[in-house]
């Protein structure tokens, strides 16, 4: 039971593979018009689809459509910028910029060319995650319609705090970062040591890197214990796979439990070993929030719900509000989002504004 | 006793055979001659089960039988000796005598090694090679590894209940004088055992050897004779269908050389390997290097071409001090090179006729606008005329040539380079009779125009036949120098006494 | 021309009879423990020993399967995708069936679905006489692929499942997963030195046209080489899924490249007929041992790239046999 | 055993070609709209950066040899560009390109001096180059500022709707074409390939022209990675990391093999196109995300097994 929870897509990808297939081999039967000639293709664009995280992001894309009718398509990126870019021109060739876009870019720099690709063929698009700094949707209106983020400095160091006040307050610290030139791994490593700078008595005894791998992740926690041994108090990490890395090198010497460890992302497993009491803490963004949201918002741009340019700019640039799961509130919220099905008013747009996003 | 009647083989509609009929009895040593092309190889392939033919059919003691592999061919007591080492220089000796065959070792699925050694032994016995069956094959000598072929084709008789067959193609172009001896006298040896089928392009071998002859021309046995009823100028005129010249070495064409030194060589030595090697080589002068493997005289040429550098003495070219650090130094100097493995290391045998042409000095098909392929086929069809090289264009790829056609392009480059010495390691290797007179020619050729050369040649007789002057190396140095002018050519026996 | 015995010098062969080149990767990791031994404290105690042989275990199992394929002359790029069909399979199955039996039937799903792969990488590369470099390529996508499809893109946690008696039970103060791996190494070295298959490993790669012209069946040895690969990248997997609690079609990243390089540093040639799963053993555990050390000695993350790279330069510089080989591509 | 009837060699030279045809064959029928002159220059202009970084590579794979570190020079050249750009201007992009060129040719001299195996040699350059790249750029993408990007234009503009950056690739195509056929280092990188035993005993300096091969692997690396930054107006630091495998890919589907000795990089235009045209194309088929990846290998698989030259081969490895 627990499998087909956990990955729901899972019988119903095997239908669409088919679909795939079939369409493919029947070929000739491929590129009739769409049944709804007017209704705008929705696209996801996001890493890669061998990942939970992003797979549950796929899950909101497709509840959407489902909810409103509208054709659906994933792109993944398979962490190649110049594919990612390729496949959101060719999609917006193919639609004729009858699409609303929901991308997370594979790196800050990808936001700009797509962005303007969307504008110049008319489609409609919203940016999660990455984006430089000076591309902004109130640049492009109305089709650039919102860059949504979740202030990875806010709570990268959010999980540092939960992280220290678990050890006591004091003591020594590892942290285990992503891929070094990553955004995300930049901002969450920026609030940790924030975090660390406002508490005088914890010692980030070693950074090192993982790029978000749990077996990386295994091997340098087993190197620490050698280097450091007991002076390692707790384990900060900046995704969950990385700590889940973290906490199975513990378990394998029989300290799991006994050695705080926080991630982020909110991946189930992580969630479990919160419940459990072997993780202290994660960070839950909801990626079906935002596959789902993701495409809500500038699809309701797109039929005229509101308008962009109208909108204040803590709707065009802001962050998501995320939940910080630790052993409190880790019971209630395994019920909630991960044991039952997610339920999202997908007409409330702007619910989960937790303010625009700073500009550094 | 093993037969073949009317065999017939096609390529792409080309036909190699055309109905042989063929016939070895029991403990006989058959000899087979015919020049590159006239289904020699074709024929032996037959018979070793590597190809299947396209008609007739073999009879193994009267019975038709079907050899579709190799193993198939084993099984019926057939085993050949191929003419490329076969050997898989990783393993040990007694891996390759076994290979393909160790499932008899095999104990409760794993090999036992033991047993592999001793039965290795036991081969190595019956050609009478006393090495440690563990080695690496690529430890061996070339010698060494034409015995353990010779081994593992006789390791057959103790699998197969019936008289073997044992087909040698071309079992001595890569061996010495010496080492034949020691071959031939194994051939005779185990002719109680097994009879024997000999391809040689050495006539003289093939006489000596062999009980009966057979000649091939054009896909068909044209002759059949006792050995002893035949001599090598008749062979020669059944294979090429003419007869003999009287002067194969063009010994008329021998001019004096010249007085200017193109190559001197003094006190040279590279440790473990030769020493004290001094020598003029003048222009317009083949000078021609004896000795057995091991001798030295390899290492040395591989110096002199700057492939190594020695530990000792010195050398000249055209009297400035030539120290090459590698091949390309050699080249600049105007040295030229024409090795032995024709195949890995005289042409890059999948590029046009026209590109090795140019390999060696690129510049001669260069424009101001860069490489010209018409520049550059208009320079190979000039050589293709004056050498006679047989091809379809300027453009085919060198592997479609026959082995004369190819040694003459690389002769083509050497000449297109310039070259003022030229290195001749075994020149008619692998090279039919008629293109072997060809290559003799060119020689000539090449010393009329000034070119020295130094010649390792296949046969005493071919090194003194072509030298001026011979020197024999023995163990790293030389044993002996002795003139070889037109007219007063010195005996065999005289450089073999200086050889061992 | 003679390019082998017979003209060495004396000195240089006396210097050569002994088998420096290839206990160079052995000289290479010994020096290498004894520096990090002098630098670090604590790097040669029995617990960082206990935990470089598990972070090798995995590795090893991968390497070992590699270098069967390296010794024929072939390349096998599929590790990555072999190891992802094999987890999600086995993380699948241990869902579907709990308890010990279920770990079992895991493990031996895991294996068959590596091996199967790898001889469908072997029988395609034989078969259509296509490059193993691009077939395996493929198969790498192939493999990746089925693996998201299979589980939708999610994580399947098995964290409570019986196949992490492999990670979490030990026995000589090792966990079984480094039993089992060097039980693989010692049936692939088995296999290799003395079984008909292994010395055809070999004999492919020193020649493969000689080989069948001997009568060796390169076509089948070639699959069997492919398929035995890809059954070391299932075990891999297993290994992995029970050192990680979680089976997913990620959990081979970055693990191709490891793998060979370890095979070559260890002094197995890709151009094949030389070297072995003993040689690679010693080349995992140089990388094992040198990012391990990296780590006890605080290297700054972005150095370690730049750190491991000059290393294994270093170390297969130090170790190949150049007279052996003419030319090296 | 499946036997393929071997075709005669001009066929075979022009079976890739005939490959990238069909799939455009059965795109267009399959898609309408594809084979329209937009579309088709997309595809043009997403190729570029692939094709370029390919090019470099086949240089390299006609020689026998491989070169794992193009993608980690294409990053560098990116990073180098982006930090140079607001100081030096235009001459970031000779200076990103001399980058690109040293380490292309230290990853040869290793590779030849040390006689290291290129795969390894290779990707042990390329990590010390990832590494130098990273502190560089202090290990994040850097932003090419708005003043700067007037300097993209040659790469990133547009003329009378031609993407310049066809015109560049175009030219690197011209100028690697060129480089093959017209000097003596593409004859001897074939010769070396197919055999490098007679291209020594013929004289070749062998070891220059193998160091140069991977040094001009190394400049068109380069060129790909100021491409790649101009697309995305800022340098990363792993922006080029998954181009790699596509790459590989893009030369031998165009029928150069990886044992050396033939094609070029014209040969690896029509790889870099097919290997897009398959991806973009299942885009614009519609096929599910899941499935592409498989259908990618199958594709690839199946590219391969029609263009390999099997008759100049004996042994496939």
């Amino acid at each position: 039971m627990t499998l087909w929870r956990q990955v729901p897509g899972g019988l119903i990808r095997r239908r669409t593979l088919l679909q795939g297939m079939a369409g493919l081999a029947a070929v000739g039967a491929m590129g009739r018009p769409a049944r709804a000639q007017d209704m705008p293709t929705l696209v996801n664009s996001i890493r890669s689809l061998s990942n939970p995280y992003h797979a549950t992001w796929n899950q909101g894309g497709e509840a959407f459509a489902a909810a409103i009718g509208a054709p659906y398509v994933t792109l993944v990126t398979e962490g190649d910028s110049e594919k990612g870019i390729a496949d959101i021109r060719a999609i917006l060739q193919k639609t004729g910029g009858n699409a609303v876009i929901n991308v997370d870019p594979n790196d800050a720099p990808d936001a700009r060319p797509i962005v303007e690709a969307c504008v110049q063929a008319g489609a409609h698009v919203l940016t999660q995650w990455n984006k430089p700094a000076d591309l902004h949707p109130w640049d492009f209106n109305p089709n650039y319609v919102s860059h949504v983020s979740f202030d990875g400095v806010e709570y990268g160091g959010r999980t540092a705090q939960v992280l220290i006040d678990a050890i006591g307050g004091s003591g020594g610290i590892v942290a285990l970062g992503g891929i070094l030139s990553n955004t995300a791994a930049i901002d969450r490593r920026t609030g940790l040591e924030a975090t660390l700078a406002a508490n005088p008595n914890v010692e980030l005894l070693d950074f090192q890197v993982a790029d978000w791998q749990s077996g990386k992740a295994f091997d340098t926690t087993s190197a620490w214990l050698t280097r450091f041994g007991p002076d390692i108090k707790g384990i900060w990490a900046a995704n969950d796979d990385m700590a889940i890395g973290a906490l199975e090198a513990l378990r394998a010497e029989g300290l799991q439990g006994q050695i705080p460890i926080t991630g982020i992302d909110g991946i189930q497993t992580a969630v479990e070993a919160v419940r459990a009491g072997e993780m202290t803490a994660t960070v839950f963004w909801d990626p079906f929030w935002q596959g789902a949201m993701g495409l809500s918002i500038p699809y309701h741009a797109r039929t005229g719900t509101f308008d962009p340019a109208a909108e204040p700019p803590e709707h065009r640039e802001f962050y998501g509000s995320a939940t910080v799961v630790t052993t409190e509130n880790a019971e209630s919220f395994y019920a909630e989002h991960i044991a039952a099905t997610p339920q999202l008013d997908f007409e409330d747009l702007w619910g989960r504004v937790s303010g625009q996003i700073r500009q550094s | 006793m093993l037969t073949a009647e009317n065999l017939r083989k096609s390529y792409a509609g080309v036909e190699a055979l055309r109905g042989v009929s063929f016939e070895v009895r029991p403990g006989e040593v058959v000899g087979l001659v015919g020049e590159n092309g006239a289904g020699k190889s074709t024929l032996m392939r037959l018979l070793a089960g590597t190809q299947r033919p396209s008609g007739g059919r073999i009879l193994r003691d009267g019975q038709p039988v079907s050899l579709a592999s190799p193993r198939d061919a084993n099984a019926m007591g057939i085993a050949m000796v191929f003419q490329e080492q076969s050997l898989i220089l990783n393993l040990s000796v007694a891996e390759n005598l076994f290979l393909g065959q160790d499932g008899e070792f095999v104990r409760h699925g794993l090999i036992d090694r033991r047993a592999l050694r001793r039965a290795a032994l036991h081969q190595l016995a019956k050609v009478g090679l006393d090495i440690d069956p563990d080695r690496r094959a690529g430890e061996l000598s070339f010698a060494q590894r034409q015995m353990v072929e010779l081994a593992k084709a006789l390791a057959l008789e103790d699998r197969v209940d019936r008289d073997l067959v044992i087909l040698l193609d071309e079992p001595t172009s890569v061996l010495e004088q010496a080492e034949i001896d020691l071959l031939f006298s194994r051939v005779r040896d185990l002719q109680s055992r097994a009879s024997f089928v000999f391809v040689s392009h050495r006539l003289d071998e093939v006489l000596a050897i062999s009980d009966r002859v057979y000649v091939m021309r054009d896909g068909a046995v044209v002759a059949e004779a006792p050995a002893s009823a035949v001599t090598p100028a008749d062979l020669h005129q059944m294979m090429v269908g003419r007869g003999v010249r009287t002067e194969y070495y063009l010994e008329s064409r021998q001019e004096p050389p010249r007085s200017d030194v193109a190559l001197a060589v003094r006190g040279l030595g590279q440790q473990g390997a030769f020493r004290d090697v001094s020598f003029d080589l003048h222009r317009g002068e083949v000078l021609g290097l004896a000795g057995v493997i091991g001798s030295g005289r390899e290492a040395l040429i591989r110096v002199l071409f700057g492939f190594e550098r020695p530990d000792a003495g010195g050398m000249e070219v055209e009297g400035q001090a030539y120290a090459p650090r590698s091949p390309a130094d050699a080249v600049a100097r105007g040295l030229g090179f024409v090795p032995s493995e024709r195949r890995t290391e005289g042409l890059v045998m999948t590029l046009s006729l026209g590109a090795n042409i140019t390999l060696a000095r690129i510049r001669e098909a260069m424009t101001p606008w860069g490489l010209s392929r018409s520049k550059e086929q208009a320079l190979a069809r000039d050589w293709i005329s004056r050498l006679g090289i047989r091809t379809p264009s300027a453009d085919t790829p060198c592997r479609n040539l026959s082995g004369g056609n190819q040694q003459k392009v690389v002769l083509a480059k050497w000449r297109t380079a310039g070259s003022r010495v030229l290195i001749l390691d075994h020149p008619t290797r692998g090279v039919d009779v008629g293109a072997k007179e060809e290559v003799f020619r060119l020689i000539r050729d090449l010393c009329d125009e000034g070119v020295a050369i130094l010649l390792v040649a296949d046969t005493l007789e071919e090194t003194i036949g072509l030298s001026h002057r011979v020197l024999v190396m023995r163990d790293g140095a030389i044993s002996a120098e002795l003139p070889a002018p037109a007219g007063g050519k010195p005996e065999q026996v005289r450089i073999v006494e200086h050889m061992v | 021309m003679t390019t082998t015995a017979g003209k060495g010098r004396a000195s240089a062969r006396l210097w050569t009879s002994v088998p420096w080149r290839a206990l160079a990767p052995v000289v290479v990791l010994a020096a290498l423990c004894i520096a990090l031994g002098l630098a670090a404290d604590n790097f040669a105690t029995a617990g960082n020993f206990a935990r470089i042989a598990t972070s090798a275990a995995v590795p090893a199992v991968l390497a070992t399967g590699v270098t069967l394929v390296i010794l024929m002359g072939g390349i096998d790029l599929s590790v990555e995708g072999a190891m992802a069909v094999a987890a999600v399979v086995a993380a699948l199955v241990l869902v579907a069936a709990p308890g010990a039996l279920g770990a079992v039937a895991a493990a031996f799903a895991a294996l068959a679905a590596g091996a199967a792969l790898g001889a469908v990488s072997g029988a395609i590369h034989v078969g259509l006489r296509a490059p193993s470099f691009m077939v395996t390529l493929g198969t790498w996508f192939i493999g990746l692929g089925l693996a998201v499809w299979l589980v939708g893109g999610g994580t399947v946690s098995v964290r409570d499942s019986e196949l992490r008696v492999l990670a979490l039970v030990r026995l000589g103060g090792l966990p079984l997963s480094v039993w089992v791996a060097l039980g693989t190494v010692l049936i692939a070295w088995v296999l290799q030195s003395r079984t008909r298959l292994g010395r055809a490993l070999f004999a492919v790669g020193g020649g493969e046209d000689l080989a069948a012209q001997s009568g060796v069946p390169v076509g089948r040895v070639k699959v069997a080489a492919f398929a035995l690969a890809g059954l070391c990248y299932g075990l891999g997997a297993v290994l992995a899924v029970a050192q990680l609690g979680q089976g997913n079609a990620e959990i081979g990243t970055g693990r191709l490249f490891a793998a060979v390089s370890a095979a070559v540093v260890g002094g197995t040639s890709l151009l094949g007929g030389h070297g072995g799963v003993l040689h690679s053993l010693v080349g995992v555990l140089v990388v094992v041992v040198l990012s391990n050390g990296m780590i006890l000695l605080g290297v700054p993350p972005y150095l370690q790239q730049a750190v491991q790279g000059l290393l294994i330069i270093i170390a297969v510089a130090v170790s190949l046999d150049r007279r052996g080989q003419g030319l090296v591509k | 055993m499946i036997t393929l009837a071997a075709p005669g060699p001009r066929l075979r030279a022009a079976l890739p070609m005939l490959v990238l045809a069909g799939l455009m064959a059965a795109l267009g029928l399959a898609v309408p709209g594809f084979a329209s002159p937009a579309t088709l220059l997309l595809v043009l202009a997403d190729t570029a950066t692939l094709f370029v970084l390919a090019a470099g590579l086949s240089f390299v794979i006609v020689i026998g040899s491989i070169d794992l570190g193009v993608t980690a020079t294409a990053s560098l050249a990116g990073v180098v560009t982006a930090l140079l750009l607001p100081g030096w201007g235009g001459w970031a992009f000779p200076v990103a390109l001399a980058a690109g060129l040293l380490a292309g040719t230290v990853t040869g001299l290793v590779h030849v001096g040390l006689r290291v195996p290129s795969f390894i040699a290779s990707l042990a350059a390329g990590g010390v180059v990832g590494g130098l790249t990273l502190w560089l750029s202090d290990a994040q993408a850097v932003t090419i500022g708005q003043t700067d990007r007037p300097w993209l234009d040659w790469v990133a503009g547009e003329t009378a709707g031609l993407p310049h950056i066809i015109v560049v690739a175009a030219g690197a195509l011209l100028l690697g074409w060129g480089l093959q056929r017209l000097t003596p280092l593409g004859r001897f990188g074939l010769a070396i390939g197919a055999s490098e035993p007679a291209t020594v005993a013929s004289g070749v300096r062998v070891a220059r022209y193998k160091v140069l091969a991977f040094a001009l692997s190394g400049l068109f690396a380069a060129l790909a990675g100021i491409m790649l930054a101009a697309r995305l107006t800022s340098g990363s630091p792993t922006g080029a990391s998954e181009l790699l495998l596509p790459s590989i890919a893009a030369v031998i589907v165009g029928g150069t093999a990886i044992t050396g000795g033939t094609g070029g990089v014209a040969r690896t235009a029509v790889g870099a196109l097919t290997v897009s045209v398959a991806r973009l194309g299942m885009t614009f088929l519609g096929v599910d995300a899941f499935a592409q990846q498989i259908l990618f290998g199958v594709v690839l698989i199946a590219a391969v097994a029609i263009t390999t030259d099997r008759a100049s081969v004996v042994v496939t490895k």
